[in-house]
């Protein structure tokens, strides 16, 4: 069996993001995408979403994410929308990772790992909320 | 979130188990804290058992090297599986860790 | 968090049966369904996977069959899609429940627990598949 | 799947858990026919730890009772859930079979 869409709506909290973590397991189990494949899959939309939290939405303020993720073939293909103050996250100039561990800032790593571990990352803006779109490319052995 | 604790001489190991995301860091934040405060600052932080970090995670480790710098002491990273590694080495922290294949090795290099 | 649309591709054997039942209970915990929706969820799919195992696809001949879930708001619909030999399962006279023991037959009670307890159930093909399209209406309460 | 039978004077109640389903109405279907054949042919069946039941579960039970009629023996269905019950009813069964709230209520209606 393979789970080739699933489409989620999720509220901007953690508990959400919990419930969303084991839904990503289920269809990493059920598909049986690789180990590999589940955890960049689940670190980048933890990144995403956490965002779309802490960034995103005002605190404390009610938000909705939308989530699609299809399977076919090798390849999947993610889409996260929310409806929060637009923001493209691929517009900030990635972190400097020469800096000795004092100079390092604590945080912005979460859109490098999503930009370094996907195929594909791109943002745009569709009926006036952010869309960001992934594309992972799957080794066909896994 | 369980996180288990082991003393070898004057270091002391410390392993988070199962996942460091935005609902478990803060925990093993606090937890290194009062490590920390306790004078423990020879410390090897055992990711064997780790199956998940995310940059909230990273960030704790980042946050304990730069404490433990102010303090003259030791950290290493030691056990990491395959997917762990890459993301520590994404964030470019080769750099700025101690990285040991196991705990036993990371105890014998001081 | 709710699962808003989920498509799946099995094969047409029992492995695939029990994976799909899996996912169909983690989709009803995760969205909060009612045991009551949950149980006719799965007891209407179940019947007609089952049917196509049975029935439509030759024993030991590979088939694939697809299935989509959507929730929005109080309503649930499915459909049901496969590519064995054209057959309308509402066709079929519904069983009859006054006989007695002995004479009552065994079987022929699947489509008549899906069509008893979905709101709706209609057949049609597509281009050239065989579909099955379910509705059911969720009490607000559920 | 988990069977268990137990004994009421000359009755013998026996209790499918779980799922009655494609994967698991044949071994319970085995297990009836075996009972029958040792000639235990007073069956209370108790479904109060059945979650679900496919139609393939109820042939089975459209089966035990034909069996027990040529028999000249008695099988009655306790237990059930709102769920299951709904099933069996809408299945035309509660002509054919004695139905109970309890094994205790279909063991004391002998
Ligand atoms: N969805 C968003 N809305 C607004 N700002 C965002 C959003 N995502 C990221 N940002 C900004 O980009 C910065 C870098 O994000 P990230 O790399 O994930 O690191 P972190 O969230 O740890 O700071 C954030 O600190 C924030 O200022
Ligand atoms: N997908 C199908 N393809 C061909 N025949 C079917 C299909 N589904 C149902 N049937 C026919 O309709 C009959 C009644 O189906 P059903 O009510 O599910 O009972 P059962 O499968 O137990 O006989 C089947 O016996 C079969 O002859």
């Amino acid at each position: 069996m393979q789970i080739t869409r699933l489409d989620v709506v999720l509220a901007a909290d953690l508990a959400d993001l919990g419930a969303l973590m084991a839904t990503l397991d289920h269809f990493a189990g059920v598909s049986g995408l690789s180990p590999d494949v589940a955890f960049k899959v689940q670190l980048c939309l933890d990144e995403l979403v956490n965002n779309v939290i802490d960034h995103g939405y005002a605190p404390g303020a009610p938000g909705e994410i939308r989530l699609r993720i299809e399977h076919h073939g090798d390849r999947l293909a993610i889409e996260i929308s929310d409806d929060a103050a637009l923001f493209d996250p691929f517009s900030n100039p990635p972190p400097d990772l020469d800096l000795g561990v004092d100079d390092r800032p604590l945080g912005g790593l979460g859109v490098h790992l999503v930009r370094t571990l996907m195929t594909e990352a791109r943002y745009a803006v569709d009926a006036g909320r952010n869309h960001v779109r992934l594309v992972l490319s799957l080794e066909p052995a896994s | 979130m369980e996180i288990t604790e082991s003393r070898h001489r004057d270091i002391l190991v410390i392993a988070p188990v199962g996942r460091l995301d935005s609902t478990n860091a803060p925990i093993f934040d606090q937890r290194l804290s009062t490590t920390l405060e306790r004078g423990d600052t020879a410390i090897v932080i055992d990711l064997s058992a780790l199956d998940y970090i995310s940059s909230i995670g990273l960030s704790v480790l980042l946050s304990v090297a730069k404490k433990v710098r102010r303090l003259e002491g030791r950290v290493a990273l030691a056990g990491m599986n395959d997917r762990i590694r890459s993301v520590v080495e994404i964030s470019g922290f080769t750099r700025i860790f101690e990285i040991h294949p196991t705990v036993e090795t990371a105890v014998a290099a001081t």
